[in-house]
């Protein structure tokens, strides 16, 4: 029998599967499936402090090995979020919950996270700051690292909560962030978000999205997530959860030997419904054919 | 919704781009005319949404009309091809409540799930009348099924070149003037147009929207409602006219 | 008959089509295929100073709709390129060829640039600056705008004929690197090269590539492309060649609505060899189902 | 080099990893066995290149083991599957210059392009000796159709579960000592220990790497000779021992 449960900053999770913030809900469409009992947790939709109807359509474009969204961080706000998500997902899900906090200010992620922090549901607080900080001309704050390094000081600075600093890949020097988000006391490192893309529709000549650009996800970007998972691991010494791409448990093996401690699956759901479950009950025979008796063995494998 | 293999058993080519499929396999998942699937294809990454034009226990009828890549492998693929199918999905259109003197109204390739509905309907003794619209003669089809089951059927092309000259609105305030529910599907500039006609006092739109899941998890077709935003696959595809926000 | 002729910084080309330095060597394995002469042009293989091996094996890995590649700049070097390759390639292709410089100093670019101003066979001087300065502790000359310049400034000064700076999509803001180069004389803009990406065997548990990293490229990378053309076509004036991901003719259309004046295919060369040849004969095809005569139209047809 | 369509007519299962397939085609490109060709698989970026085992005009004989999803794929492929494919690839192995004394020697799945070479010396009225590797009896395929065609065969298997115990080069020591020129094919480090054998004063290595073209193109296959780079797909797979460098 191998031990898959991992540890992120102290937080116990039965297996290192985590669906992906925005791939999942809030994950009653998946529970009507199958138990997500069997998960190590999940990552709800990324919440702001007002509710968001998000970008107008289309916010879906097809991309090889992979798909484009501008949903916009759709979401009914973190009032909403506390008051009836956060019960409902309880019912269908036992395990610590990984909140998705976005923000448009350092007040509003700090806002959020504080209102977070009074959850017990809440495991991990995962913050989402490739989002446009309307302060700084809408630079984005996962672009600059002193950005980076503010929120998660904000962030910090109201909850006991491990705090999960959410990157964009959209960076010259990934490490350089993580690294500002280190020594600003985050307690891990996620990454990746989405890369940004976009389409143009050839009939009508214009961009398919109706906010143009969209974040790529998918197989496509798993290569670029490994790299950086590894760039990261290199330059921190946080758990991080390695995410981009991920579709099979060899995928998740591959980004826990890149230096992942757990392994979010985004747009793989929204393919195969099916996909976080069928992963976690593939990882066993994984790690037997790779030899491996507990899962922790592997992350950071590939650097030794 | 189910996750499940459809199997392509016939495929049948009515106009220079629209395709009628009959696919086998475990079609359980639907109860209402009006839901849609969501078909696997191969190197393509989302699913294709597809509404099932009728299903039985065993099997479902597709139109397809071939819109790009994905749909043109999907028209052409041979018997015997297997597809990882999503069922099941959406809510259909509610039989119940049609009002007084329903009207199905259909714009191109928008008429699939009408179909399925016309069927359901004239199961249970009632024969709306259908009105389609067409861009011209050469894209008409299907038209003579919903006569053969006993509908009274109105065709409205773009150029006249079969039945009334112009949009199905045209035809309906000039043909049908007494129907006042519509249960509608077509191109969003046609679900907008029909629900502006003062003679439908109400109805159900089908709307479409690019999608990547299909089943209410990513919030990627959510479009705006009077009741705030909601799912095109999940809450939709059929909205009441009151709920619409145009 | 559409017009598929283009033009590059004054350098006529019969039509936007051009294979991608690096994945179309010197032209000779594809002139045993096809006659070149249907091509608008191609870029052949990164030059340096000195001959180079490149990295040791293995240097590709495959990925998602895509495939990673480290081959590390082999070749001849510059004199027997000019001495050797050059007259090669006047006899299989008559056009003007696209001269993909590599360097590792300002020096280097320089005086590869120097000795290519002599060939007359070479119409474009494409600037490949995704490689790292020796001189500044081995950071990449294309991800810092200031680098970028001074390699545009050092280039031109030895040159009269158009140069073309080919950038590396792994920067945080690719538009501010495009402007820099505009600023600093450039001619025309190339994009992009590869993203930075990483595959580990499970079985070694190691990276598959000897240099650890690879650049991703193929299909995958398409939608990033995309957005990047779309970005530097509202931050420069110059003409751009789009590259990254191309296979098709539609994607030859998308990339030029984006912005693109003409289009590298690279991966798909490789995948496919006759690849170029397939897309230049689909092209009028493409043009027509568009409703459009001169190809030229398409060019930035998704900002207006 | 060729672009062709090849279809799977036939596989057979050799053993717990290796197949055997015969594919239909035009395979007029090969001239020299030891030549390679690349079939490309859905979903799959990179074609795969695989040896001919042999090949007539109108087909080719692989031997594959399933090493990875891509192999997995293949050897499952239903008969009757369509692989576009490049054909002719690399140069073979050179049938002129085979020394005194010549000497095939393969190390597992590395016995295929050997298996071709060795028909077309058997055609040509010489036996060669034959040295075949594996790791145990469990693995061992294709030594009766080496013995099928005259040839003088020894099997060595890591365990001794069958033949001699040990690897190809304690066998050659060993057994056949008077051979003195190698045509050589299998894993690296087993290329690199026959190489070192001092009765061997000449021969022809077939090398693999990873590849992105497979025809020249892009120099992902390059290595070192004492002659500068070489690339595998095209200068190579088969080198002359005098110019490689380890
Ligand atoms: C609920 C619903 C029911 C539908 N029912 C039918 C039907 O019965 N018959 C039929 O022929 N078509 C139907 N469609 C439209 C059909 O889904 C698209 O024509 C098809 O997805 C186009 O795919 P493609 O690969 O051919 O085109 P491409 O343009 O290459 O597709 C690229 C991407 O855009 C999406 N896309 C493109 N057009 C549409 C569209 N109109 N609606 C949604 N997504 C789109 C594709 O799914 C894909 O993700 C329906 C759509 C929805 C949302
Ligand atoms: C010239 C040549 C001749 C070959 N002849 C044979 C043969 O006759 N029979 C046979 O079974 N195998 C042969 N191989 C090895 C075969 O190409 C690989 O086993 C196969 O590519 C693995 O693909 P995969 O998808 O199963 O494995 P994966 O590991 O999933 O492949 C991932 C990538 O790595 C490449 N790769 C992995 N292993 C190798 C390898 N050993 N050599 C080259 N590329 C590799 C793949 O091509 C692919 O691009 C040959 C290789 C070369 C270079
Ligand atoms: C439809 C969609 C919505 C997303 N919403 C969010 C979000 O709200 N917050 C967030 O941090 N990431 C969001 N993401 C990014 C994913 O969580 C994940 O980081 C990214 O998709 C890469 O993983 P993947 O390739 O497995 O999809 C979203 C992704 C998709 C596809
Ligand atoms: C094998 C290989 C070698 C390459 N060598 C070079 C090079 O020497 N110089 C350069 O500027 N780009 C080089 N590139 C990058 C390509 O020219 C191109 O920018 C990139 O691959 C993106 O295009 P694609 O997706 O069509 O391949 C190379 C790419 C590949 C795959
Ligand atoms: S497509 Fe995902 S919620 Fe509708
Ligand atoms: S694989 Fe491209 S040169 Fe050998």
């Amino acid at each position: 029998m191998v031990n898959l449960s991992v540890s992120l900053a102290g937080v116990e999770l039965k297996n290192p599967v985590i669906p992906a913030s925005g791939t999942f809900g809030y994950g009653r469409e998946f529970a009507e499936l199958y138990d997500l009992n069997l998960l190590g947790s999940f990552s709800f939709k990324g919440t702001t402090a007002s509710p968001r109807f998000g970008n107008e359509q289309p916010r879906i474009a097809e991309a090889p090995a992979g798909m484009l969204n501008a949903v916009g961080l759709q979401n009914p706000g973190i009032d909403a979020v506390i008051a009836k998500e956060i019960p409902n997902m309880e019912k269908i899900f036992r395990g610590p919950l990984i909140a998705n906090v976005g923000g448009f200010s350092l007040d509003e992620y700090a806002e959020n996270c504080r209102k977070l922090d009074a959850c017990p549901q809440v495991g991990i607080l995962e913050v989402n700051i490739s989002c446009p900080n309307v302060h700084a001309g809408g630079k984005n704050f996962g672009c600059d690292p002193n950005a980076a390094a503010e929120v998660t000081k904000a962030v910090k600075a109201v909850t006991k909560k491990p705090v999960f600093m959410k990157l964009t890949p959209n960076v010259t020097d990934i490490a350089e962030i993580a690294r500002a988000c280190a020594d600003a006391g985050a307690d891990g490192i996620c990454l990746i978000n989405t890369l940004l893309g976009m389409r143009i529709d050839l009939r009508t000549r214009q961009p398919i999205l109706a906010n143009r650009t969209g974040g790529l996800s998918g197989p496509a970007v798993f290569p670029v997530a490994v790299r950086m998972v590894w760039d990261v691991y290199e330059a921190v010494k946080l758990p991080i959860i390695g995410c981009g791409g991920v579709s099979s448990a060899e995928d998740v093996a591959e980004m826990m030997l890149a230096g992942a401690t757990a392994v979010e699956v985004g747009a793989a759901n929204l393919r195969n419904p099916y996909a976080c479950k069928q992963i976690v009950e593939n990882l066993p025979g994984v790690c037997d054919a790779l030899g491996v008796d507990r899962i922790t063995e592997l992350t950071g494998g590939a650097h030794r | 919704m189910q996750k499940t293999v459809l199997k392509m058993a016939q495929s049948r080519r009515l106009t220079r781009d629209v395709w009628e499929m009959v696919l086998e396999g475990d079609a359980s998942a639907f109860t209402h005319p009006g839901q849609f699937l969501e078909l696997s294809l191969p190197e393509k990454f989302l699913r294709r949404p597809i509404s099932v034009a009728s299903y039985t226990e065993d099997g479902v009828l597709l139109l397809v009309r071939a819109a790009g890549q994905g749909t043109r492998e999907l028209v052409t693929a041979a018997p015997g091809t297997e597809f990882d199918t999503l069922t099941g999905l959406g809510n259909g259109f509610d039989l119940k409540n049609h009002g007084e003197k329903p009207i199905l109204i259909g714009g191109g390739i928008g008429l699939a799930p009408l179909y399925g509905l016309a069927r359901k309907f004239v199961g249970g003794g009632l024969f709306p009348t259908v009105v389609l619209g067409f861009r011209s003669a050469a894209d008409v089809f299907y038209v003579e099924d919903f006569t053969a089951l006993g509908c009274r059927v109105f065709v409205a092309t773009e150029d006249g070149s079969l039945g009334v000259k112009g949009y199905v609105t045209d035809c309906i305030r000039s043909f049908v003037p007494e129907c006042n529910y519509g249960y509608v599907c077509g191109p969003t500039p046609m679900l907008r147009a029909v629900s502006v006609l003062p003679q439908l006092s109400d109805g159900q739109f089908s709307f479409e929207a690019r999608m990547a899941c299909g089943f209410g998890a990513c919030m990627g077709c959510s479009i705006h409602t009077v009741s705030g935003a909601k799912r095109v696959c999940k809450d939709g595809p059929v909205f009441q006219k009151g709920e619409i926000v145009w």
